[in-house]
């Protein structure tokens, strides 16, 4: 049993990515969508932070959101893996129930 | 019939700001008839929808927190408060409102509705939630 | 697998509304079934058949409609959220004494246990909002 | 002292609405002037007539109207704004091939430059917004 | 000349308020209205933050917003004025500018 | 006629996810024709507004960041960005879009109007406008 969490906020904004982050369990994935992807930037001030909890969850960023900011996959934190809304799909069918982290 | 589910309701905005509390309590009280499993989750700002003492008087918008009390009448038994997130925001159980409900396997002792519960706990009731609607 | 989708904000305002639409089509193109798709909060107001975006930009409402019907995707604008909005369609108007109606062929209005009932009867539930 | 008000919220949703009102209403009652109060992003919702809120809730369009009624403040909504969210007046409706249309009395609907004009001719401009 | 500051979000949620205070210039006001009016409580996360920003500019809380959402005046940081929607349009007139950090 | 006025936009919202930066956009535009003294700050997420790079074909929403080059045929010289905004976001002046505008008063040389700046000086440029807008 695991969770798809979605967080769609930066995290330089709100404390969406934080919140979400600091409730998932083991094994549970991140998805960062919208604005919630600058959450994967490697170099910023959160990155630190979203590395160490990326030990614990797999950290995905929906790569059209990215691309649409100007985020290329060379300026990801590692282990940040891109998906299509077809990966997003299917995250969603192979965790037990998706989280909107608002 | 389906199965019943575990509906979750995470509540993380407080309220008057902006509708989502009012609009979350809305939903509570109508999936209540559903006869589904039922918690609500208060979490990170959501804690606020709990404040005691609201009044609205003066910002001409209705008050709706009386209405949480109503929730026992509903047979909402299960509203968890993060403590984490009072203690970030000077709060304590202390400060929220009552909410109460009869148990009926218990002589129909009136008991609290609200648990104050740590953030792993938060999280475990997360992780076995089928539905998870979030405000 | 049956994939129910919640909309909680209104239209340009927030990407909300064009990612569900991004996702839904994935997931009908995957092959799930998306019996239906529930409209709440501002997300009422992507039901307006008045919209007029600028010509270079997508109709999102157009979009929904387009794809409603295709799939035949149950498009569900909550009923309370609806009212306190201004998104009216012809029944609510002439009970409520108003001169006309706004909502799009392809959405109807319902009652929030429009949204229970797809918790209950898909397999998974995945929310777009602020 | 002339102050000037620019809306960017919708109804409902967000306060900004119910705290531009009573800013106004106080503003009025102290002595100033509010030539002007601008409804921009989806603070331009706030001018739908058919919104139908609950008995017990206040009417946030009812209570602008009576305000600008009352002490002649032009309420002014962006019209690339609205035409993006569906909220039309009948010269719109009438040209854009639309059959409703769904501003409330005492709403005009212009352009940005009432916005520019308001924050040249007043002394202060106020925001509410999100 | 000087400058009227409005803040309407929770400090806890977004950073509207640090932001602010982080541009707040020494005689300037910040109100704090809506779910802003959380940024007065004290005993908070935040409270010692507010509060060493305080003494360069002055704070302000609407006080029916903080009515609404049951803070009573005895839970404010110290410094922290209440005023109403009049109090609210005289600090509007007597700043030269109002900024909103929305 | 009045006299001019300072004008400053302020934007601390990230392109797309919400729509306050296109929208913020259209106010300087029109805006430009009136012959005020104009400004744009970005601050905080605003600066994302600026990034190189960004391909909107794979999110069905229309790419406005080539709006902000055709700024300086407007006549708009002065887009303050914050340093400290940028660094905490991981990003340099490098990674921002390029917005030039040919200066009257040099010849018609061509020049840019971005202005990498400290907080300090954003908010001297705040302190110093007779309208802001914030979006």
């Amino acid at each position: 049993m695991s969770t798809l969490h979605t967080v769609n906020k930066s995290p330089f904004a709100t404390q969406a990515l934080l919140s979400c982050l600091n409730h998932a369990k083991a094994g549970d994935a991140v998805l960062m969508i919208e604005d919630g992807v600058y959450g994967g930037l490697s170099g910023t001030g959160m990155s630190e932070i979203v590395t160490e909890f990326g030990k614990a969850v797999t950290l995905y960023i929906l790569a059209p959101d990215a691309a649409a900011r100007g985020i290329g996959t060379n300026r990801l934190i590692d282990g940040v893996e891109g998906v299509d809304y077809t990966g997003f799909v299917e995250l969603v069918a192979k965790h037990d129930r998706t989280q909107s982290w608002l | 019939m389906a199965k019943t589910k575990k509906f979750l309701y995470v509540n993380r905005k407080a309220p008057y700001g902006t509708i989502y509390a009012l609009e979350s309590l809305e939903v509570v009280l109508i999936g209540a008839a559903f006869e589904q499993d039922v918690a609500l989750a208060f979490v990170d700002d959501g804690v606020f929808q709990l404040a005691k003492g609201q009044n609205t008087d003066g910002i001409g918008v209705k008050n709706f927190s009386p209405t949480f009390r109503a929730l026992g009448d509903y047979d909402v038994q299960k509203l968890f408060v993060e403590r984490e997130s009072l203690e970030e925001r000077g709060l304590s159980e202390a400060d929220l409102i009552e909410v109460v409900y009869e148990d009926e396997d218990d002589d129909w002792a009136e008991k609290s509705a609200i648990h104050v519960v740590g953030r792993a706990e938060i999280a475990d009731i997360m992780a076995d939630a089928d539905v998870v609607l979030s405000f | 697998m049956k994939i129910g989708v919640l909309i909680s904000e209104g239209p340009y305002t927030h990407q909300a509304a064009d990612s569900a639409y991004k996702f839904v089509s994935a997931a009908l193109a995957a092959g799930h079934e998306v019996p239906r798709v529930f409209f709440y909060h501002d997300g009422v107001n992507v039901a307006t058949r008045l919209s007029l975006p600028p010509q270079d930009e997508r109709h999102i409402q157009q979009n929904w409609t387009a794809l409603a019907k295709e799939h035949e995707v149950d498009l569900v604008v909550c009923v309370a959220a609806a009212q306190r909005r201004g998104l009216l369609d012809e029944g609510e108007a002439n009970r409520n004494g108003k001169d006309a109606n706004n909502i799009a062929e392809g959405f109807r209005i319902s009652g929030l246990g429009q949204l229970i009932e797809m918790g209950i009867q898909t397999d998974r539930l995945v929310t777009f909002g602020d």
